[in-house]
């Protein structure tokens, strides 16, 4: 199949475990098509050091992916921004080239 | 109060309190010795599911008495008000804000499952019987210091609440109850209860036999995990680790008074006693920080684990054994 | 009649049943609740092993006799038989593309281990004793299924086979041959064999005392994967869903005929039973998957882990006992 | 040591677990000189939500990075579009300035 | 709040595990304000496949993210460059816009 | 020599050697069989956990005797002379670089644990005593060779340590003096002796009687591991793969003379021979690659665990045994 990527924003996400599924609502509120995530991420902020598998998740970071357009990105930016100012987190965006399957040919 | 010191030494030279030792110093000369994640959630659930079903089990022979009804609102009763004792001291003793004293109240209305494991072991090692419906009342004690907290919060500072954004209060109760760890708790007590003893022949091989050998094992990791809290103990000041030892002592004075009062034996005393005294730093942390993200979470957490624990684990335990014989 | 309403109380009531029903509660709740990936593959090793084990020293006392081999062809043609049956069923009665229909019908000539070893631990409760080679019997039904699977869909539809580019019938087969799982429980077979009873010494206190409740725990993790599944069982559709249940019992009917035939007791007679009606969740899928890209996993998932498992080791294993001592 | 970076392709792909060691192949075919792997990141798709850790691994999850040229890039990404027509995943493709130890030196 | 991201360096580092406390204190010495680590990678390069798991930690991998700016960058380049000469891993940069929230409105 | 090859037989056919072939054969047949890295990591603190523990309390109950001295003594002696037996071998019979003469031989000055374990098991399955003190010992031979390693790279290549920017020795030894597996042993022989026969009763049903079926888990993960490694041969060659045998012999041949000076038993001495012969490759490997970068450190793993240790583990263990009864 021909190379033919799409240009799209990847915007990438840590945050403390606790609030991860709150970042997946957000996420799907903003119309992306998915997202990946790496459920155990350990790192060191401006909260201190953060690792979790302990007794309590606490101190577990997790970091999350997804492929959105523009418009998206702003908007999740516009709301994760809101939640780190209370959790910790941090928040990045690149532009990249897509490859995504075919989807009407079939599924 | 010789025989005090005999039996604390008794507890601090128990293989379990060793290991809790071992752990901490392995944590302070900066060894690499910690256990897997996967480990330490699989042992915490092992722990839940036999305590769950020895409780189960003993509920079952001993039967569903009015004293167990009794015992299960006096457990309400536990974690309702020792939150309001701890609000008081942190808020207008402390000068804390309302979120902190709240956050911090909670947890101490709220139990220690593995302080409790290792007083029943303690006591196991003694030759005392306890009643097997302490663990309902462990079960119980969960939840309602949880909805104080944010009682208090809300209470006290209602404007604050609101605008912090933290989560709806229904969602963190709900969220709390159905943790992990207490789901286990409670299933495997209903489990045990409705088996009976002809469980105890399947289950008894790997939930009983090898139990203590578990409890070293994460007592252990809590070792590690105690020492590295207890590092921040600078960060929550003098006041707070003051707070930390008193508040224990309290929680147990309360705790043998209404063991006494239920009529229970000495050792199902010192397990109400330990109910009182021990602070959660399981289900409560997480749920009080996505209620109250203005609350400074790292305060409860050196407290309940950094210094409440370790003081339970080795001087609360036989202390509160020679105080429950005392009152009986 | 009545005996059958007791047994199966007996086992709705047991440890392991209850877990399950724990395990699915705690996911339909959306609690928190699941083993850590490392303890479930763990555990699942450990299961393997143990019941490899046990086979192994049983047929090491029980000698290799012609019944032994007998029996292993018997669960060949189990693998083989079984298959075409689901395959007639769903391509002809329900109508699913061929690929569909192949991947299924694989997923039930081959076995689930976790209802044999539940099916076991019944009947040792029960007292029931049981024919050792039944567990070999089970490590040969573990991949003719496969091949007959990708047979069918090469014979029913030539040219999507090929245009698909799945992975070549071979290494599927040498992939599913080698998984983890299977070398495991062959290879603990034959240490079981080797070492015979002397060997128990070594292994018992670990592989064998804590088994039962170590399933206990695996089927908490059971139930939570099983409710997951079950969950989408509107995607599959009605005729899938009574599928699911029809086929185990065709699969019994066959597996207790065959253990009858085979002259075997009725504890063994059930385990036969067993090997026919379950359905395979642990190698297959993912095999049929690459190898028959076009067909669709969540199918044989559904109903193979949220419907088939479900039945029959709630109702399944105690309805097929009577079953097996109805016809001896 | 100077710095001084080379400009490469960083192609990531998520794909399920159970064609990591294809894609793995396909990479190696395209002249790599190595890559990276997060053998179990969760993620949700047009397939819909996936997560390994259960007792088949048909849910799972694999992540890989690889650095390589312009040319391997496409290449891989024909071959991956092909293989993702039928199998969970997704790609990307982007800048980024690798730092390499001078490999001449010794070893 | 509104989306006001800031341009950055991304500067994500594979390095064998027993290195991975020494990169870490490359980092801090660097001025970054954080960084956020994959205990646990798998991989394949001039060092051959490397996997950990084992009794030993000698063939695991961790991938450590850290968002800098550009001197940091060329600082971390330089160290992290001597240390790969002698001990398995590779390092890339690149550009980001970075979220972060107010750190002065409270904390 | 009858006896020999019975023992040899024995130990062979023992559950434990099995496991390890068949992890063996897994790997060798590139099955996906592979423990997952919390296991691992989980059942090695455990071993250690529970060898410490055995150990102490045997010390404690055989008390602190000038034998106990001498032995901890003479065991820190072979960790300091084994290493300058290999570095002559390698470096003037092999002409291998300082470094990594240096960097091999501080792994045969140190000891592999899981054989030492596989030996007990042997002794106890074949019914000989030993001497508690001999895990005392071995926790004493964990360091020493470091230092050797260290002091013969930095004497004859000085300018090479330096211009390495490998890391200094001072930290090089407290690392792998804290590595996680060491400090469990050390504090669990600790615990073991304070807590004596008193404690055993707590750890026992966990850390003493499902022992040896973990061990067998433990070198089901070993043979695969040690198969790809052994994999590597061709890459170190036929001198290092001929010294990965004749350096255990020489290690086996000083320990049975230093068991048999201790006057020691049977049994001890077998055990002073395995601390001899085998070579270490968990705290050692990290250790040398930090301290010497230029050293390649598949060198050592090869020989260590893919060679060394297969051939203690099979062949080196009843042999020793045999020359142990010799001797005495
Ligand atoms: N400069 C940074 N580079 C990479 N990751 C960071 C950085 N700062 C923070 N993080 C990650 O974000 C998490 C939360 O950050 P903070 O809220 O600043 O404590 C940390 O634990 C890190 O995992
Ligand atoms: N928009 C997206 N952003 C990030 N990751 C995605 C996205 N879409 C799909 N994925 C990942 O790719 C996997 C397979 O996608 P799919 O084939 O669309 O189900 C998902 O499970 C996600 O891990
Ligand atoms: N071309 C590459 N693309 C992505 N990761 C790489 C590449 N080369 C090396 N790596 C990673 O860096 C580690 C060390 O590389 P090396 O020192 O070349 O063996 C490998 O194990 C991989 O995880
Ligand atoms: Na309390
Ligand atoms: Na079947
Ligand atoms: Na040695």
């Amino acid at each position: 199949m021909p190379y033919d990527p799409k240009r799209m924003k990847k915007v990438e996400i840590v945050i403390e475990a606790v609030k991860l599924q709150q970042v997946l609502k957000i996420i799907d509120q903003a119309g992306a098509s998915g997202y990946t995530v790496h459920e155990s991420v350990t790192g060191r902020g401006h909260r201190g050091y953060r690792r979790g598998g302990g007794v309590s998740d606490l101190y577990a970071n997790a970091m999350i992916i997804t492929l959105v357009d523009e418009n998206a990105a702003v908007r999740i930016a516009e709301e994760v921004r809101d939640l780190i100012q209370d959790y910790a987190g941090v928040m990045m965006i690149s532009d990249v080239d897509v490859v995504w399957p075919d989807y009407d040919q079939d599924q | 109060m010789n025989e005090f010191i005999q039996q604390a030494t008794h507890n601090l030279l128990s293989p379990i309190i060793l290991f809790f030792v071992l752990g901490w110093i392995a944590s302070v000369l900066k060894s690499d010795l910690h256990l897997p994640e996967a480990m330490v959630r699989g042992i915490s659930y092992y722990l839940m599911a036999s305590i769950g079903l020895k409780g189960g089990m003993e509920l079952a022979h001993e039967g569903w008495t009015a004293s167990v009804i009794w015992a299960c609102l006096a457990a309400g009763f536990l974690g309702l008000f020792l939150p309001l004792i701890a609000f008081s001291l942190l808020r207008w003793l402390g000068r804390l804000s309302v979120v902190d004293a709240a956050a911090i109240s909670a947890h101490y209305g709220s139990v220690s499952a593995v302080t409790f494991l290792a007083a029943s072991a303690f006591l196991t090692r003694e030759g005392y019987e306890f009643e097997g419906y302490t663990i309902a009342m462990m079960a119980v004690m969960e939840s309602p210091a949880i909805a104080i907290g944010l009682l208090l919060a809300t209470f006290f500072d209602p404007s604050g609440r609101k605008a912090e954004g933290g989560t709806p209060a229904g969602e963190v109760l709900r969220e709390a109850l159905l943790n992990g760890s207490v789901v286990i708790l409670v299933g495997a007590l209903i489990i045990g209860a409705v088996t009976g003893e002809h469980g105890a022949e399947t289950v008894g091989p790997f939930f009983f036999d090898p139990f203590k050998g578990v409890l070293c094992l994460f007592l252990l990791h809590m070792g590690i995990e105690a020492a590295r809290r207890f590092a921040d103990f600078r960060q929550v000041g003098l006041f707070l680790t003051g707070f930390g030892i008193l508040m224990p002592l309290i929680g147990a004075a309360i705790g043998l008074a209404t063991g006494k009062l239920l009529g229970m034996s000495i050792g199902g005393t010192l397990l109400v006693a330990i109910l009182g005294a021990s602070a959660s730093y399981i289900a409560v942390p997480a749920a009080m920080h996505v209620a109250l993200p203005k609350a400074n979470p790292s305060y409860s957490m050196t407290l309940a684990l950094g210094i409440t624990f370790p003081f339970n684990v080795t001087i609360g335990i036989p202390l509160y054994l020679f105080l429950a014989k005392w009152i009986h």
